[in-house]
């Protein structure tokens, strides 16, 4: 059966999110004994592509507004939307910074591979808003698919740099590079219960739970910034 | 139990087109030669091609009948073949082979294999009951056919070459045992063989298939007296020419005349054994109406006789001892003197 | 012709076998080799990893015999003839193969999610739902794989000399009893290597599984999702846990070589 | 038997067929009905999916290719005898088909990229890059191809009567001659349906080519990776353009029908 | 160019031991029991299968010789082969099976075609060119593989059974088209046959073959005339007993003893020729010192003559003629005397 047991949350969240959700699942876990909390991790449309084909969730973390509102549109959210995280664009390059990039203006050398996201992805979109205020016409070599995909690019030497995440930077062999925070973007998460929440109270718990102190504090744990 | 078939079918170029019957206990050998549609004949009455007319009947019920859009497949019809190129399973070992029809009908594996196993000892190979046939040599894998088709208890045999790899020992041991399995066997059987004693040992009757239809048909004596086409004299070793009589002369295709004792006219088909004729050095004289002298263009040893083959006026087989051989001389090229009785060639309208 | 000819002949012919098992085996050395080892054995021991690995084998394996169960039919009515119907069947049934896994997902969402043509009724008269669930994993399993074992079976369907069924029949034997003891074993090869294309593949599946069954720990979490959910925040541990599904299919395959290609 | 009888049979016998088609047909079916037909030939038409496609079938096309090239020696070597030499081949050669596409793709950055173990030697000596250039597609698409071919075609092989070789020795044909013309012949089936997996494999391939080849229009961006972009934004026209992807392969395997499944 | 080879080799449980030698344009019939290595043989030669001792050489040089690690592969060996399961390739035309050798010897395809044309016509197939080995008849296909194995021009020629399957009428000329193609071709050539008339047709010796051994070696004539093994015996024909003499008397191994004229004593192995039995209704007093009494147990008619299998004190086979076997009411277990003359049986010692 497709349906969760009684009393297990089913949390609909982005990939971005797999680390400290995992957290917060199991904090949440312990600080509700009896609820469970199951989470499914996929890309931020392919979450709305599932909500939208009848997927049973009761919670929907989003890492764009864009999506957020979709299933708002769709009438799927039970209450209006939080926001309960930020996430900063960085530029990402090799572990001792090889060619010594300090800002946007620094991308566009000549012989330097650089990829952002693709437009459709969130932070490719934010990506090339930040290098538009930086008055920087850049030329990507590629539109990668995920910020992972721009990351595992750079950890391999394949690409000199590319703009991420700022949470995206913490694995081995690549470093940060942070934006001067006039041309910062940033990237806002949002959370909602959703209509077809089972149970609705630990449903709406779990929400609450999430934008409370603890599970901020948690979140900044892991490089997110907290509103 | 009697096999009636009256049918044909187009198959390639070969329009096939046979009616004969087979009684309970009677067996057919069909004869011909490569490519007269013998195979293909077995074939439509095994069920594994269709006929395009006509009908096959097996103890009064129709197997096959396109008029009647009647036609029982080959699992139900109860028909053992042999097949010439024998198509033993190759992924089964022999003894495994020779139970799958009993298997196929439902025996349990124990009394299927014993019953197996008893078959294989038949044929000789009690101890190869586990060999795969591509290990088993070519008479081997015939003789594993052999019992394999008679182990399923069908109601009809059909064996096409059931011998011919089989060596010379083995062969007569099984035509025996094949003749006594024959003989406890109710059903009719039919027997395709391309060599004679093979044929004549195991048949009651024969009929000949020449470019799909019957040609001649008979009892093993008549076919070997009258041979009625080239194949079937080939077969039996027996001279035939085919020409015209006119006042007790034989005209042969070829242009060459023989006397002969007739009180025919006309067209006739001339036998004459190869036994009959009479070689020389010299030319002989003497009673025989017909003398020539020919070239011998081949000799065959054949046991302890040999075949000189004649060119010239009538092309002839001679039969004559080796010995003869040696005192005329015989080879390739030589020429000899022919002596031909005319009361030793049979004469029949054609 | 001379020893020292022929072994230069023989290395001639080895040498493209050389290249291409080369080129396989280059893109797993190197992963060996970047492999944070140190970390493997609490990472590849981890109850999250055993679960999903373990997932992972019970779902491919039932895909691989779903594919057997949907896909021999199928084989064995394509090979038994011509015709535009088997063709236009065939073309349909090789569409996963074509389809980027994503899309299949959708399609599948489509067709047997729970507003689906076939898993609307079935969700609503027998409570019976499908995505997200186990059922759903192997069921997205069987769809892109089902095609890689039809082919195949189907390609070794043909080859087999049907003059050995023929013989079958003259010994009684009806269609199913001919099916199961000459056809079968005689394309039993193919068959072999179609359930191993259908395994292995089913074992790598990631885009349709994520979309139609979604990525829920110990219930649908399969290694190959585990390995995208690691790739997101510890990449390292990614690669390691891919090396697990490695290891544990080598060891898999390389144990049944000898059920599996026996010697002839 | 009589007709009614035999026809019963036939149909119980269609039954599993008719289901297992179905069961492929179904998501299709949903897919084709929900997608925005008003908008496919705007969407389908438009430059950049007919660039897309074009891409995707030189690619494919190119890869089936090379698992030819690089499958064929291998199979014939594989199929060649026993021995753990060549079950560890196998196995290592099966590989890329359980390998998640994304870290197979990482694993041919490890080997082929500009700091990989061959890529390095390349790009420094012959200043050759692969990865973000339409040969790395190729090579992406050949990596998650070619296994199923070798597999399909190995199984084939075996499958060939081993003594019509021989008797082609006897008639003077040296090993290469009694290949070509002895052996391949007869194995042609399993070769065809070795190409056709292998290529539709490589046509529907997504996750190695964007994580080895990136994603750039024009250069990179096939079919299944323009489809995927578009999921992000417009789901709707990624599923207009996915069932471009279906139709061309429909109408392409539809047309080589009667050259590789002729008649026997 | 002589065939010489000496050579020893296993194979499942058939250990193969063979030492002969084929001059220049002689024909060496290899005969024996199925199963006997007759295939196996051939096969060595041919360098399908390795040898595991002693060589194999063909006109000087060293075709396989494991101890000096030499072995010509079968493509360089220039033998053409006749399988005894034809294995023509499925996927050519008969024509292009026979072109086949011409064309992996480099011809050009025009020329091989052209030269297989021939070959076809030959074998009498000529209207078969196109045709797809699974569409031709057993004895058709059988006559292609005949005329691929020769159209290759090869120095040695191996023929497992070439004419098993051919008809009577083809046999007779394709013996002859075989008999001068041969004489055209100078090489050594083997026959595998199991038909006596094939073997002794077309070979100059024979050497017979028995659970991988040669057990005897010779020309036909000898051969026949003295036959040492059961199965040479039922090959040519006749009876052969093996027991002891003592005192004139043989002892045969079942216990019956007959009256021999032979300076010999001990071990040996005598030989009844069928036709020098004479069968009678009612006892004959006269001068044979042999007579007893015996049930027929098998009546086969063979062409023109009839073989009767006796049991009883000595099993022997009988030949007479149709009309005696009506004469003496001849039926199976129908009780004859039987008459022998003691200058009749040949004996030599074992
Ligand atoms: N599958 C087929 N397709 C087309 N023609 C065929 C097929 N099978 C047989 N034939 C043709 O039918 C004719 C008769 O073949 P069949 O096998 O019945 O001959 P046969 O009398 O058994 O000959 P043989 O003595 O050589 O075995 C042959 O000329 C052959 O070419
Ligand atoms: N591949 C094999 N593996 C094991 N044993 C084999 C193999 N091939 C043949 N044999 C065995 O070797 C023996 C000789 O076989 P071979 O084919 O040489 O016999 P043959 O003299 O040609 O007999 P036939 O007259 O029946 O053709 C047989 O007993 C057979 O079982
Ligand atoms: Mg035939
Ligand atoms: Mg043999």
């Amino acid at each position: 059966d497709g349906a969760p047991p009684a009393r297990v949350v089913r949390v609909f969240a982005a990939a971005s999110l797999s680390a400290p959700f995992t957290a917060l699942a199991a904090e949440f876990e312990r600080s509700h004994p009896g609820a469970t909390i199951e989470l499914h991790f996929a890309g931020t449309p392919q979450l709305v592509l599932q909500l939208r084909e009848g997927a049973q969730a009761s919670v929907f973390a989003a890492a764009d507004e864009v999506s957020m509102q979709r299933v708002v549109a769709a009438g799927q959210a039970a209450a209006a939307p939080s926001t309960f995280a930020h996430n900063r664009l960085a530029i990402v390059v090799p572990a001792d910074n090889p060619q010594a990039i300090a800002g946007l203006a620094d991308l566009v050398r000549p012989g330097l591979r650089v990829a952002l996201c693709g437009p459709e992805v969130p932070a490719g979109r934010y990506a090339r808003e930040a290098l538009a205020r930086a008055g920087v016409a850049l030329h990507s070599v590629s539109d990668e698919p995920s910020v992972t995909a721009v990351v595992a690019k750079v950890q391999l030497g394949e690409l000199d740099a590319g703009i991420v995440y700022r949470t995206d930077t913490t694995v081995g062999g690549v470093t940060a590079v942070d934006l001067d925070p006039a041309q910062g973007v940033t990237a806002t998460y949002t959370i909602v219960p959703l209509v077809t929440a089972r149970p609705p109270d630990v449903a709406a718990a779990f929400v609450a739970f999430v934008v409370s102190p603890a599970g901020q504090r948690l979140l900044a744990a892991h490089g997110f910034v907290v509103p | 139990m009697t096999l009636d078939v009256d049918f044909g079918l187009q198959r390639g170029e070969l329009h096939l087109d046979v009616a004969f019957a087979v009684a309970a206990g009677e067996t057919l050998a069909l004869v011909g030669p490569n490519g007269a549609g013998k195979s293909t004949c077995l074939a439509a009455l095994a069920g594994l091609l269709g006929i395009a007319r006509g009908h096959i009947t097996l103890a009064g019920e129709r197997l096959d009948d396109p008029a009647r859009r009647l036609f029982v497949p080959p699992a139900s019809r109860g028909v053992g073949v042999v097949f010439q190129e024998h198509r033993l399973f190759p992924h089964l070992g022999a003894l495994d082979n020779v139970a799958f029809g009993l298997r196929a009908r439902g025996s349990d594996r124990r009394s299927a294999r014993t019953a197996a196993r008893e078959w294989l000892r038949r044929v000789g190979l009690e101890r190869h009951a586990a060999v795969l046939p591509r290990e088993l040599s070519g008479g081997q894998a015939q003789r594993v056919a052999l019992a394999r088709a008679l182990a399923a208890a069908p109601r009809l045999l059909l064996l096409d070459e059931p011998l011919s790899a089989v060596d010379a020992s083995a062969r007569l041991l099984l035509r025996r045992e094949l003749r006594a399995h024959l003989a406890a066997f109710a059903g009719p059987r039919v027997v395709v063989a391309h060599d004679a004693l093979d044929a004549f040992a195991l048949a009651d009757r024969v009929a000949v298939l020449e470019a799909g239809r019957i040609v001649q048909a008979g009892t093993v004596a008549e076919i070997c007296e009258r041979p009625r086409s080239r194949y079937v004299a080939d077969l039996v070793g027996t001279n035939l020419l085919r020409g015209t009589v006119h006042d007790g002369v034989l005209r042969v295709g070829d242009g060459g005349t023989l006397v002969v004792s007739t009180p025919h006219e006309g067209a006739v088909i001339a036998t004459v054994h190869p036994r009959a004729i009479a070689l020389f050095r010299e030319r002989p004289s003497g009673s025989p109406r017909n003398v020539w002298s020919a070239p011998v263009v081949g000799i065959e040893v054949a046991g302890d006789r040999v075949r000189v083959q004649l060119a010239g006026q009538v092309a002839l087989v001679a039969e004559v001892t080796p010995a003869a051989v040696a005192e005329l001389g015989l080879a390739r090229s030589v020429a000899v003197w022919v002596a031909l009785k005319a009361t030793e060639i049979g004469v029949d309208p054609a | 012709m001379n020893a020292r000819r022929r072994d230069l002949a023989a290395l001639a012919t080895l040498l493209p076998v050389v290249v291409a098992t080369a080129f396989f085996v280059l893109p797993l050395l190197g992963l060996l080799l970047r492999a944070p080892w140190s970390r493997f054995l609490e990472q590849a021991g981890s109850p999250a990893v055993l679960d999903a690995l373990w997932l992972s084998l019970l779902c491919s394996t039932s895909a691989a015999a779903c594919s057997l169960l949907l896909g021999l039919p199928l084989a064995v009515w394509l090979a038994g003839g011509q015709g535009a119907v088997r063709a236009v069947v065939r073309v349909l049934v090789t569409l996963p193969m074509v389809l980027p896994p994503v899309v299949g997902g959708i399609a599948l969402l489509v067709a047997y999610g729970r507003n689906g043509i076939v898993g609307g009724p079935l969700a609503r008269w027998l409570d019976v739902a499908l995505p997200f669930t186990t059922a759903g994993v192997v069921l997205a399993a069987t769809y892109v794989s089902t095609p890689f074992f039809v082919l195949t079976v189907e390609a070794g369907l043909r080859s087999v000399d049907r003059r050995y069924a023929d013989a079958a029949a003259t010994l009684g034997a009806g269609p199913w009893h001919t099916f199961g003891r000459v056809t079968l074993p005689l394309v039993l090869p193919s068959l072999r290597a179609g359930l191993v294309v259908a395994w292995a593949r089913a074992l790598g599946e990631f885009g349709a599984t994520i979309t139609f069954a979604g990525n829920l720990a110990g219930h649908t979490r399969t290694l190959p999702l585990a390995v995208y959910v690691a790739l997101e925040s510890q990449p390292e541990a990614a690669v390691v846990t891919s090396l697990l599904l490695v290891v544990v299919s080598v060891g898999l395959l390389f144990l049944l070589r000898h059920r599996w290609w026996p010697s002839r």
